[in-house]
């Protein structure tokens, strides 16, 4: 890039068109795989294109996505948070031991958020106000939210959620649009639209690329993520409501190892566990890639620790893959 | 003086155990008696190997989620092996176990090194690799003790000098690692690559090469493992050691292991490794329910983050500019 | 047109259920027109379970059997099933009631109950203490059968039930907690353990703390994993029903409810070579007593389970 | 005579960039080459290839008439080539003795690490470059110039024939600098062949023997220094003439805008009171380490004082993070330009735009528009650079970096501007753009407060002059009793004469 072509003082704004932009990103490569997957799985079982097949697939991955989404912005922001799943467990807790109180479903939703929201700002203050690194803090509160789970439970089990209850983890907003579902791709558009759209947004992945000089430029680096922190304890909590609807009981083992799997989808969605870059159209096709191998597998009857092989595997490869392309492109060019 | 061995967060944290062991031992005197200690400090050595290698990697500012996973593939393989051929030399069971652990360590390793890929994501993807190798393997089959040898199972509890070889065998580990970390040049170079990767390149270190030893070493440690564990507990089934790669880390951030890299010693991992030994094995002695467990070391990993946070804050202060007393 | 019958286990790969499996061929086989489908989750959970139910549902199997990680939480995507038109029942481990049409128990909890502690105590004529190692704490049989056994305990003069402790179901963790029970309580003479994980743990750890003639481990387990540990006396005898019979006698039960036999307390179902089970008011209905392992046969078992 | 090292037909290319191209460059003994370019010519690029840390695409390199490849740092050091590096190069949780034998310790005869001899000689080495302080301290706890003889002594531990200094005396202060000068005489007194580096033209003329100029990565002009002038130099580098005198503007100054009274800190500065006019460039000046970064830092509320009250335009001001000290009106245009102002990764527009989205998006929705318009007016008034504006600001040469940091500080019309070493590192061209700019500045009403240690800077920029030393305000003076020396002895906090540069 010899500097001398330029004229300075008409710096182009971009130099490829949306088009073009789209056709390098990873979306893309997304898109191919997902299609892939899905036609695979079409040809593999006579089962797999059927409207109530699909929408019951989707409950595969509706909730592990909510989480992802705010996860998402968490990891573009070059944290993480480990605790989620166990923030699930202890906000099932919270609602199983309300039930016992004889609480309707308005306050158990309200309960099931709230010690979402209870425990992300736990998980913000440790982090950002005593300046802690994230993942080590969220190992801690990983075990600690479960263990008061199963402190409060130890081998018994709430149930006897009230019938209105179910309707978030097995209600249908209309015909096959689970009200799950539903609420995935509200979430999705409004994550897409906070991160991408927003200051807010903006801030994100300044911090995420360079922290200091975000302070530095007046990013309010410390509330900008103790709000993330907030807002995936937040999504947890949801998740939470929509999963112990689904199971209509709590046990402390619930959504044990999610959050692997939540890092896993947010990953393959293209978003850097360094921080710094990432989309959330990115995480909603990973999302789907992930459910779409699950149930095409399980439809094969093919045990689960196959599939999460072939997850591990396909991490790796859409990682490497890009790099080995652009490696070989440039030993061809030499 | 005093202050200045308390700033030590070996020292501290060895004064931690010690509180520990006090508050313990008022409510089962019998704990702290030295033949229980040996006890609870061989049940520990498994979790100290670990953290030993957990540690090299974490000092490279990578980390390694892939151990427990790699540990209960090459525990399983030696078990395998073991239960195919009953009169291979234990020895060279224990050999094949750390070459396979070392394999997986090095495939970890490459990925990181040749591929640039973030260690997290390569050993989040190992992790379920390694895991689904063995159901793939065994079929989901579990190894029994009746099918193992008398040899194979005996070898960790065999009594040498008043110590079970499982015990000789960590103190071992943690003599060469303490070696291997202070008087040789890749010991030394864990250290400057995680402490400045860039200024590493110019001291004429070789960054990816370094990760990859800390991987083969993590791996071949985890392997080793492999063989102890399933020796020790005489059976071998997918999930063996499930979620243990989580107390390793923890037995590292314990032990004073900066998670960013560069800052850490093999008597911090060591000891955080005996301090959730100690936890682990009081609690069921001294009547706290088992569900309390959980939260109790949740606790712990946090207050340890946050000392040594501090402690570390409080040295990198640099004051400059001292006021015109001199 | 094959009947599909899907065997829905705790966890792949846990040696009682493949025998189970065993039993669910043998019954396959001998109806002819039986496809048997043997699926479950990698790790014990219940959303694995239900993953695997809802890929079941969308492949239209015509029965559903299994062996529930939970009690409830595996209620709603059961419901769903028999909503359209797959038959459920439950086996080994129970599902809610409205979650199945029927349940075969192994044998009856009370039955099972009465047995652990009787296994400990004809080792113990002068009685003595004793404690439990359960499984997980969040299973659902184990604690049914140590509620049970605690009704009966006042049978047997002397035996003192003095802790229980929970192994989660992993090897390590149950190892632990009998070193820990052989420390704080220094006259234990038994320990009793209902699961077939902690059974082997403990008779390890009983070993290496070279207490085999003075702790007598027992409980239930399998006679291919107990059989070292008979031998060297570490746990005198232990019981278990036979899983073979188990997974044989659901698959039949399956096969005779979808050719129209109606699961309502009172009913008889057929379970080919086994015979019938009668339904209860909770449509639970028992297999066969325990049957109980010690040197003089477990040998023999051991090459089967 | 035969030269110590020869570099024959080097080229090197990164993505989308050649640093160099077809270079050649010969070392003698006993003699200092200069090597001078712009920023970006591509003199580090070729620092590094001497050193093994990067492999050429092209060319060769003859170590007395053999030729060799330093496939690594290590192999370039066995071959008697070392080097002071432009980045510092050192780590904090080392000893200094490690510091400066990693790498290339000694061991005993069993391989292992021979702590008690590497301590040792690492404390003859210190001794060498004129430090005596303990070798096993850890090097976090060591202030800045002692970790840069550090950074000598590591240098000195190859027994080289070579020595490259990279910019030296960028973080130098005075003393430190002339302590440099007197080794790099022993250096040459030994027969050592020596390329130096540095921006400085002051330096090059008092120490180097020889020069070479770098323009765009190659190699545009050689000889002896006794041959050349200034202005020869700067016209090979730059391919034009360049003004070196500085482009103050005289601006009538107006009333106080700033007021800083009895700011102070526990432990970094304290005392410090001082008024900023309007129209005004006031200069701070000191030594590095002098406390003048983590002053204006805490003007923009990033280090908290712990007393002291600040009035802007007559008004109290509570600034507690740099938000609020944009919206009133007070800007920092940071010191380290890669840690703290520019934001690599993300594109020029967006670096722009940050400090100023609350003007650019409509209540919190962002508006792209807007921001290209804002990003596209600030980028040309500062001459920028670049292909594109939505390029990541990471593939910009430094100079255009600093452009960047500078529009989007500018973006935010703000009243007061403080500028931290704005010319550090920059190559003579950008130097002279940005003091352009400044006195633009001033002249349209802004108040500036300028941050440097450079003499010639401070003196002929500066409207009025403070300079800090230990954390407090040591001297104030007005433009026209501006001296080199008076300047040199506030800082130093001294009484003697010594000798100032004059500019
Ligand atoms: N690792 C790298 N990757 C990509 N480009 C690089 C890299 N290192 C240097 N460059 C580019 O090579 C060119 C030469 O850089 P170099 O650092 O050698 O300049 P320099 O002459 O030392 O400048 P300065 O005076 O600012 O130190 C620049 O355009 C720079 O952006
Ligand atoms: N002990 C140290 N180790 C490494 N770097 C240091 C140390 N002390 C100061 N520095 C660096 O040296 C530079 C100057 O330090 P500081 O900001 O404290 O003083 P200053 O008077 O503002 O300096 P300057 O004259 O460069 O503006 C900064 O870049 C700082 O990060
Ligand atoms: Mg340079
Ligand atoms: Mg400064």
């Amino acid at each position: 890039m010899a500097h001398a072509q330029l004229s300075p003082r008409n710096i182009p704004d971009r130099l490829e068109g949306r088009g073009a932009r789209l056709l390098r990103s990873w979306e893309a490569l997304l898109i191919v795989v997902a299609t892939v997957i899905f036609l695979g799985n079409s040809f593999a079982s006579p089962y797999f294109l059927d409207p109530w097949n699909l929408s019951d697939a989707t409950f595969n991955f509706t909730e592990k996505a909510m989480i992802a989404f705010a996860m998402a912005l968490v990891i573009i922001s070059g944290e993480i948070d480990l605790s989620v799943a166990s923030i699930i467990a202890l906000a099932s807790t919270a609602m199983g031991y309300a039930v016992q109180l004889g609480v309707d479903t308005p306050v158990l939703v309200a309960i099931g958020l709230g010690v979402g929201l209870v425990c992300g700002a736990v998980n913000g203050l440790l982090i950002t106000g005593l300046g802690l690194p994230s993942i080590v803090v969220t190992i801690g509160t990983m075990s600690l939210f479960r263990g008061l789970s199963f402190i409060i439970l130890g081998d018994q089990a709430f149930t006897g959620y009230p019938e209105s209850f179910a309707w978030f983890g097995q209600g249908y907003v209309w015909w096959v649009l689970s009200f799950e579902f539903t609420l995935f791709a509200l979430l999705a558009v409004a994550y897409g639209v906070l991160l991408h759209k927003t200051n807010f947004g903006r801030a994100v992945y300044a911090i995420g690329n360079n922290q200091t000089a975000a302070l530095f430029s007046g990013v309010r680096v410390a509330r900008v993520k103790f709000t993330l922190f907030l807002l995936t304890g937040l999504m947890a909590g949801l998740a939470s409501i929509c999963l112990t609807s689904r199971l209509g009981s709590t046990r402390p083992s619930i959504a044990l190892g999610w959050e692997l799997e939540v890092v896993t989808m947010v990953v393959l969605g293209g978003v850097n566990i360094l921080g710094g870059s990432g989309t959330i159209p990115g995480v909603v096709l990973a999302a789907l890639i992930m459910g779409m191998v699950t149930f095409g597998f399980g439809l094969l009857n093919v045990p689960g620790i196959v599939m999460s092989i072939f997850i591990g595997l396909l991490l790796i490869s859409v990682i490497a893959l890009p790099i080995l392309w652009r490696r070989a492109r440039r030993r061809l060019a030499h | 003086m005093i202050a200045k061995l308390l700033k030590n967060r070996e020292i501290l944290l060895v004064g931690a155990i010690a509180v520990l062991l006090a508050l313990i031992a008022l409510r089962f005197p019998g704990f702290v008696a030295p033949f229980n200690l040996a006890r609870v400090y061989n049940d520990t050595s498994i979790l100290i190997i670990l953290a030993l290698g957990q540690m090299a990697v974490i000092l490279t500012r990578c980390i390694d989620l892939s151990m427990a996973a790699n540990l209960a593939l090459c525990g399983m393989v030696a078990a395998m092996l073991n239960a195919a051929f009953p009169g291979l030399p234990i020895p060279l069971i224990i050999l094949a176990a750390m070459a396979l652990g070392g394999l997986l360590g090095m495939i970890n390793g490459t990925l990181v090194w040749k591929l640039d890929i973030p260690p997290i994501v390569v050993t989040l993807g190992t992790l379920t690799i390694y895991r689904g190798l063995i159901f793939l393997l065994t079929d989901g089959k579990w190894i029994n003790a009746h099918e193992m040898s008398d040899a194979f199972k005996a070898l960790p509890r065999l009594d040498l000098a008043g110590m079970p070889v499982l015990s000789w065998l960590s103190l071992l580990m943690i003599a060469v690692m303490f070696l291997v970390m202070s008087r040789t040049p890749i010991g030394r170079a864990f250290y400057a690559v995680g402490g400045h990767p860039h200024a590493a390149v110019y001291t004429g270190i070789d960054v990816g090469r370094t990760r990859f030893f800390a991987y083969c070493l993590s791996g071949t440690l985890a392997g080793l493992s492999g063989y102890l564990w399933v020796s020790r507990y005489a059976v071998a089934y997918v999930d063996i050691a499930a979620g243990f790669e989580l107390d390793i880390i923890a037995a590292c951030v314990i032990g004073g292991i900066s998670i960013a890299g560069g800052i850490g010693s093999v008597a911090g991992a060591v000891l955080g490794a005996l301090f959730l030994g100690v936890i682990k094995n009081a609690l069921p002695v001294i009547n706290i329910s088992p569900f309390a467990q959980m939260a109790i070391s949740g606790t712990v990993i946090i207050i340890a983050v946050a000392v040594n946070a501090r402690a570390e804050r409080r040295k990198g202060r640099v004051i400059l500019r001292k006021a015109e007393a001199v | 047109e094959n009947k599909k019958i899907a065997l829905v286990v705790k966890a792949l790969g846990i040696g009682f259920f493949e025998a189970a499996n065993k039993g669910a061929q043998e019954a396959a086989k001998e109806l002819g027109d039986v496809e048997i489908i043997y699926t479950g989750p990698t790790s014990t959970t219940a959303e694995g379970q239900i993953e695997v139910i809802n890929s079941l549902i969308a492949q239209k199997v015509d029965a559903i059997a299994v062996s529930a990680n939970d009690t409830d939480a595996l209620v709603p995507a059961l419901k769903k099933a028999m909503d359209r038109g797959i038959k459920v029942i439950s086996w080994d481990s129970g599902v809610a009631k409205e979650g199945r049409l029927m349940h075969l128990n192994p044998s009856s909890s009370p039955l099972i109950g009465n047995m652990i502690i009787k296994l400990a105590a004809d080792n113990l004529p002068e009685g003595g203490d004793v404690a439990v190692l359960s499984a997980s704490a969040t299973a659902t049989n184990q604690n049914t059968w140590i509620a049970e056994m605690k009704k009966v305990q006042v049978n047997y003069k002397g035996i003192n039930v003095v802790a229980t402790v929970y192994g989660d179901d992993l090897a390590d963790k149950s190892y632990r907690e009998t070193q820990g029970l052989i420390q704080s309580h220094p006259n234990l003479k038994a320990i009793i353990a209902p699961t077939s994980i902690g059974i082997v743990a403990a008779a390890q750890a009983v070993t290496d703390a070279g207490k085999i003639g003075q702790i007598n481990v027992t409980g239930l387990g399998l006679p291919s994993e107990m059989a070292g540990h008979v031998k060297s006396g570490a746990s005198k005898s232990f019981a278990i029903w036979n899983p073979i019979d188990l997974g044989y006698s659901a698959t039949m039960i399956a096969y005779d409810i979808i050719n129209g036999a109606e699961a309502k307390p009172g009913a008889e179902l057929k379970m080919g070579r086994m015979g019938t089970v009668k339904l209860d008011d909770n449509n639970e209905g028992a297999m066969a007593d325990p049957f109980v392992y010690d040197a003089s046969n477990v040998e023999e078992f051991a090459k089967i389970f | 005579m035969k030269p110590a090292i020869t570099l024959e037909g080097i080229s090197k290319s990164f993505p989308g960039v050649r640093a160099l191209s077809d270079v050649s460059l010969a070392l003698y003994p006993g003699s200092v080459t200069a090597l001078i370019g712009e920023n970006g010519a591509g003199k580090s690029t070729l620092v590094k290839i001497l050193t093994g840390i990067y492999q050429p695409d092209s060319g060769m390199i003859r170590v007395a008439d053999t030729e060799t490849t330093f496939p690594t740092a290590l192999a370039a050091a066995r071959a008697g080539v070392t080097a002071i590096h432009q980045e510092t190069v050192l780590f904090d949780e080392l000893s200094v003795a490690e510091n400066i034998f990693l790498g290339h310790a000694p061991r005993n005869r069993f391989g292992l690490i021979d702590w008690k001899k590497l301590n040792a000689d690492a404390a003859a080495l210190l001794q060498r470059a004129g430090a005596d302080f303990d070798p096993t301290i850890r090097l976090r706890d060591l202030g800045i110039a002692k970790k840069h003889l550090v950074a000598i002594a590591r240098a000195l531990s190859v027994d080289a024939q070579v020595v490259i200094m990279d910019e030296p005396t960028a973080a130098l202060s005075h003393k430190e600098i002339h302590e440099l000068y007197a080794l790099i005489e022993r250096l040459k007194a030994d027969g050592k062949a020596i390329l130096f580096i540095s921006h400085k033209f002051d330096e090059i003329f008092r120490i180097a023997d020889r020069y070479t100029v770098f323009r765009d990565g190659t190699m545009v002009g050689e000889g002896l220094i006794a041959d050349a002038s200034q202005d020869d130099l700067v016209r090979m580098m730059v391919g034009r003439a360049v003004d070196s005198v500085y482009p103050k503007k005289d601006v009538k100054i107006g009333e106080a805008v700033l007021t800083v009274s009895g700011y102070r800190h526990p432990t970094e500065f304290e005392d410090i009171n001082f008024e900023l006019r309007r129209g005004e460039i006031l200069g701070f000046y000191g030594l590095v380490g002098a406390g003048r970064s983590e002053f204006m830092q805490s003007l923009i509320g990033i280090t908290r004082p712990s007393a002291g009250a600040v009035r802007l335009d007559g008004n109290v001001l509570v600034i507690r993070n740099p938000a609020e000290a944009i919206r009133a009106g007070i800007v920092y245009v940071p010191e380290e330009r890669g840690r703290q102002g520019a934001i690599i990764g993300m594109p020029i527009f967006q670096n722009v735009t940050l400090p100023s989205l609350s003007h650019t998006s409509r209540s919190g929705f962002l508006k792209l528009a807007n921001e290209f318009a804002l990003a596209r007016e600030y980028t040309a008034r500062l001459d920028l650079r670049a292909a594109s504006l939505d390029q990541d600001v990471g593939t910009l040469s430094g100079g255009n970096q600093q452009k960047v940091v500078i529009a989007k500080w500018l973006a935010t019309k703000p009243k007061v501007i403080i500028l931290d070493e704005p010319t550090k590192g920059i190559d003579i061209g950008s130097k002279a753009a940005v003091h352009a700019f400044m006195s633009e500045l001033a002249a349209q009403g802004l108040s500036v407060i300028m941050v440097s240690s450079e003499i010639p800077e401070i003196m002929g920029m500066s409207d009025r002059v403070i300079v800090m030393r230990e954390g407090r305000i040591a001297g104030r003076f007005e433009r026209s009793e501006l001296t080199a020396e008076k300047l040199v002895r506030a800082a130093a906090g001294i009484e003697t004469q010594i000798n100032g540069r004059a500019a």
